[in-house]
């Protein structure tokens, strides 16, 4: 009997080895936006770094930091149109401050401010969703609407390796390929879920050969080489907007950090596997190599842009904490687009409470 | 005008809308080529074409997920869950996201997003099909919940629906798709979302139903007139969520005596609620604590047995004769 | 860029042509057995085409014909012990009664009788799921159990192409992978989920390569044919019993009636397609002319066959109308273990209801 | 007797329950390995193995569906929900499976099942991390919810939910997670499910609560007695479903006064039926109407905004006031 037993493996696919000398096709860059990228990747390391300080000190709240995922994130959103559709989870915050939402809006919503979810105006960024997985539905609806619109944008969704053990994943999966919707779905294999490791997650080597279950195309991609997810996801997108279909990426990669401010990964992460990710596999030295190799980058520009990122990280800070506090009666505001009597009574009472309390104080 | 029965009226709604604005589109099993289990938009897909019309794969979270981000970017989608049993499948989608997308984008992005599900017992059908599940949905803010339990409120409140920038939860009640033909306007009205109606004036006591269950409360009214000479007022609360409070506590503050009657089981029903409000801002003006008349706290019964489990005119009638004695 | 796009396909296992001709290796299965599963192949469709004729006549409810799918269910279900735990749908009446649940608890199901879902002491029938593949995941959890209590037994998920697209199909095959739990997915692939056509339910050509998303070893059968199950349904449960982990079986077949008495499948389905399977691939006169080949059968034992399963059908229907009508405060009883006060006043006062009542009768 | 908090004690019932009882399992997300997010689980998975102490995928319907399928068959599972907001992913197998298959199998099958998830406000959790979700269930026959507010009562519920025939939900309050520490016997005892416990007695007013807001009307209760010489009586309802009316009735009828409070949103939430069942119960001793102090109409808001938002001492106080003034 013939059997559905394990598919034919695909390589993972690589442009920079990871001592960032050239393996594979360099997509087609300027030497600018190469640069760009990688600029990003340093502003976005070391903001994120910075937040981990800043909740230490009690100055923002529970946060997920995303060190050792820059280049999945920034590769991949640099092969986005501005109009594109963008669902994340909470850690893809290096892509989408790439994007454009600003760092001190990133740090209102950690500070737990009703406006830290705010995409700029030009940008089709959705606020982070908590809810594992159920993002994925959103993009595939968003890429729906853009096809029935008849728009040019796309629809992508970011969530990590756990996420696809949801049912909202295959829902989407399958939804995506059956209409076959304009949507990219792009996985950050960082291994872990909190404390569960990637094969307690599931019982295949890869996650894109899940591709195979929906008749879409699925890509296995180094998520530490910011051109070879570059070069993947701009395949994905562009087949997208030509109306060939959603895609599948799985983009390797490693958290380097907890899973969040309130976690410690020590509890169950082996400490030499996580040293030879730090080590030797950093997206960030791996790429600025590469750069160097090509007299695009040096020494100097690095020390020069250092200090400029951690200006520019600073300004956002002071911003988010000069930001004026919210209203709480804010709160009744949101919840319908006109407020409905009950709940306009109960705000009522609610700001009396609150006049009152400021009488007090 | 035309009388239709409650499913047409509900047809009429989706093919006037669809008419009118391109972006509404329908979307659920079974509701293209089949035109719904229960024939709701028989003939749609060939008047509006696949793409508005759309037979999903089997999976409630993703029929409403989807429909969340098709409302999220440009569309008015209507989502139908075939029976309103299976959509606890979705309740992630409606509750965390559709209806707290508002909320958490801080007004940026909006889920004018209609969900439609038949729901109520009485027809003999095999199980989790006659459940009656609104109470779960008025626990949650940036929900609408309506249904309605006539033609003519059944397309007003979908047009409203259709219209709204909310989520609306959109219940009919599958007992009384057939049940009766009434007129409708051919044209296009709405029936304002949060406005309960008073089906028929009394001056004894309030008896509160909400589409299946205000024939039998209508019809407790006219036999308890009849009968008793007992005069009920008889109020049909058409929203669930938010719910016309002004009119229930209206009418008590006149009556003083207080029924309140559903399908669903009676533990955290609706029922709760509306007792609640009452004696919150009717106090003084009850003789007699708001009665319920409900499903009992058993999961629904089997086909043979649903009949003597569901409300009827029967327990009303007993239920305001209990009430009235005080 | 090497991706996962289409997967190398696998024939449909099949043992018997479709004029009932041997094609392939017969299981080790007795003249006996064999004629066994043919009767009741023949009584279930019997048995299939009186209950729809009941419901005509308004003595039973809804009912859900599986007329065509009998060499699916009955092939497969006699690769099971019988203490091995069965989870099915709503369509699986033939292998479930051919598996010892008596005709007349069916009947008494179909008619609304709180009765008609027990099991009899000796198996391990689940009652009926409605709710699309949530019965999944209580077999991964049955087998789970199996495992940690050293049983034998193995535990078996019946369902149809419609119930792939649900999040818990998805669900239990992960989990059932990652913890290699003793299970067997049997899918029944006939191609309409209600209205829905199979190439409108998913983008795959077949349901089985869904297992290479998890790991798993899918197989692909023809329904059709009685042996062909047997064999793929002896070896996946054979796997299970050693603990080589769950399988994934995908029989082709076909719902020859409506989805349910209450729906008209002229409104969506093709009639030549429906012809097409009706009058050349039948599984019953296919599985007989194998039989008659080998002389295990002849044209006057199925005479004899047809009228004493005839006898068999009408004396459970006699049996299941004979049987007490349900005492309705029973609906009290099954709620928890122990009534609770409230409950028990709520019973007490339906009970003086019901009494009142038939005062007044 | 050893001073536990609420997580130890949860701890300890999770331990002595394995210890006892070969059939009892744990599963869930992070449950192993790393003993827990709350770390209710620290080290049962070394100590216990890891069959017994399952570190699942990521899939609440799967980590519940599969439960019940391991109940049904013979084990004992606890299965772990990793903030009660997820539990929605979970609805089908919890509403429609778990508490129904007693039912369906007219008595052949059982599921004795618990389901743990922490909830409740107060702490700065991310959104959806601190919702209050206990009505929902109270909705559902078949299932149990019960809410400690201490850690005597969290081992002898949570020992009770172990040994229970049928599916409990145990939803423990985080914010009491290390609040602080009780007496807490080392051995195995149980709290009964469906049994309110008078925390103070008191003849004005009777103040209801469970888990997180206990502590809140606790000390209101003793302001109000310092303060104003109020004297009020304290019930923590331990249960939700199924509830001990009798114990909420006896108590109106002695202090004819009642204001209960929750943080989970007002409309539709477990106080509407409290206030629906004394007013149905209590009606002749009530002098003023059951007030509710809950959490407001909109989802749960932001860190910043959440303290102002949730019942608080000073809000149960003058609910308190206001019910005397009548
Ligand atoms: C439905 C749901 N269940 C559980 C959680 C709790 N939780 C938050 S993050 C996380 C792990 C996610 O892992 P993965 O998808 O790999 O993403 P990563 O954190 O690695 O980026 C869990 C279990 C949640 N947020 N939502
Ligand atoms: C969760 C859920 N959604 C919808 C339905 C309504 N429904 C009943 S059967 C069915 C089609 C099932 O198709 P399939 O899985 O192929 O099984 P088949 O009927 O062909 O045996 C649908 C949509 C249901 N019972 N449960
Ligand atoms: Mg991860
Ligand atoms: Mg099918």
């Amino acid at each position: 009997m013939k059997t559905y037993a394990a598919c034919e493996p695909v390589p993972v696919y690589r442009v920079l080895a990871e001592d960032g000398s050239l393996v594979g096709e360099a997509p087609d860059l300027s030497g600018e936006r190469l640069v760009e990228l990688y600029r990003w990747m340093v502003l976005t390391r070391i903001f994120d770094q910075r937040a981990l300080n800043l909740q230490r000190q009690g100055r923002i709240g529970t946060y997920a930091p995303f060190s050792g995922q820059e280049a999945a994130q920034i590769g991949s959103f640099a092969a986005l149109d501005p109009q594109d559709w963008v669902f994340t989870s909470y850690r893809e915050l290096a892509g989408v401050m790439f994007h454009g939402f600003p760092m001190e809006t990133a740090l209102l919503y950690t500070m737990g401010h009703p406006e830290g979810t705010k995409s700029p105006a030009d940008r089709r960024i959705f606020p982070v969703q908590i809810v594992i997985a159920a993002q994925l539905l959103h993009a595939v609806g968003a890429g729906w609407a853009c096809r029935l619109r008849g728009e040019r944008s796309i629809a992508t969704a970011y969530f990590g390796d756990g996420a696809t053990s949801q049912g909202d994943f295959h829902e989407a999966m399958n939804f995506a390929a059956v209409f076959r919707i304009p949507v990219v779905f792009f996985c950050q294999n960082n291994f872990w879920a909190i404390s569960v490791p990637f094969t307690k997650q599931m019982a295949t080597p890869t996650v894109a050969q899940k591709a195979l279950a929906y008749g879409m195309e699925g890509v296995l991609v180094d998520g530490n080489d910011v051109l070879a997810v570059y070069a993947a996801m701009k395949r994905a997108v562009d087949r997208a907007r030509a109306g060939e279909g959603p895609t599948l990426i799985e983009a390797v990669t490693y958290r380097l950090g907890p899973h969040t401010t309130a976690d410690d990964p020590t509890r169950y992460r082996d400490e030499a596997e996580w040293r030879k990710w730090r080590d030797e596999r950093d997206p960030i030295p791996r790429f600025r190599k590469f750069l160097e190799t090509r007299g695009l980058w040096s020494e100097e520009e690095e020390r020069h842009w250092q200090e400029e990122a951690k200006r520019r990280v600073e300004e956002a800070v002071v911003r988010a904490e000069s930001y004026p506090k919210p209203n709480p009666a804010s709160v009744f505001d949101h919840v319908y687009g006109t407020v409905p009597p009950d709940l306009a009574r109960q705000k009522a009472a609610f700001e009396r409470r609150m006049n009152r309390r400021e009488g007090r104080e | 005008m035309k009388e239709l029965t409650v499913i047409q009226a509900i047809h009429d709604a989706m093919r006037l809308a669809m008419e009118r604005d391109e972006r509404v589109m329908l979307l659920g099993e079974d509701v293209g080529k089949n035109g719904g289990v229960f024939r709701a938009s028989e003939g749609l897909q060939e008047r509006f074409g696949e793409h508005r019309v759309v037979d999903t794969p089997l999976a409630e979270s993703a029929i409403v997920g989807t429909a969340v981000g098709l409302a999220v970017a440009g569309m008015r989608p209507i989502a139908e869950i075939q029976f309103l049993g299976f959509i606890y499948e979705a309740m992630d989608q409606i509750a965390s996201q559709a209806a707290r997308i508002r909320f958490r984008s801080y007004g940026q992005y909006t889920v004018p997003l209609v969900i439609r599900a038949p729901y109520g017992g009485g027809v003999r059908t095999p199980e989790l099909h006659s459940d009656s599940l609104e109470a779960l949905f008025l626990h949650t803010p940036g929900l609408k919940v309506v249904t309605p339990s006539n033609p003519y409120d059944a397309k007003g409140l979908l047009l409203a629906a259709i219209e709204d920038p909310d989520p609306v939860l959109f219940f009919e009640p599958l007992k009384l798709y057939r049940a009766f033909r009434a007129e409708v306007p051919e044209d296009w009205y709405t029936v304002p979302i949060g406005k309960a109606r008073v089906v028929a004036e009394g001056t004894d006591v309030t008896l509160i139903g909400w589409g299946p269950t205000v024939p039998v409360i209508a019809q407790a009214a006219k036999r308890l007139d009849e009968e008793r000479g007992y005069s009920c007022e008889v109020i049909d609360l058409r929203t669930i969520s938010p719910m016309d409070t002004d009119a229930i506590v209206a009418s008590v503050e006149k009556t003083g005596r207080a029924v309140v009657v559903h399908e669903a089981v009676l533990s955290g029903g609706v029922g709760a609620e509306v007792a609640a409000r009452i004696q919150e801002r009717a106090f003084f003006s009850l003789e007699a604590p708001v009665v319920r008349v409900t499903g009992y706290d058993t999961p629904y019964p089997v086909p043979s047995i649903e009949d003597v489990w569901l409300p009827d005119v029967e327990r009303v009638m007993a239920a305001v004769e209990e009430t009235m004695r005080i």
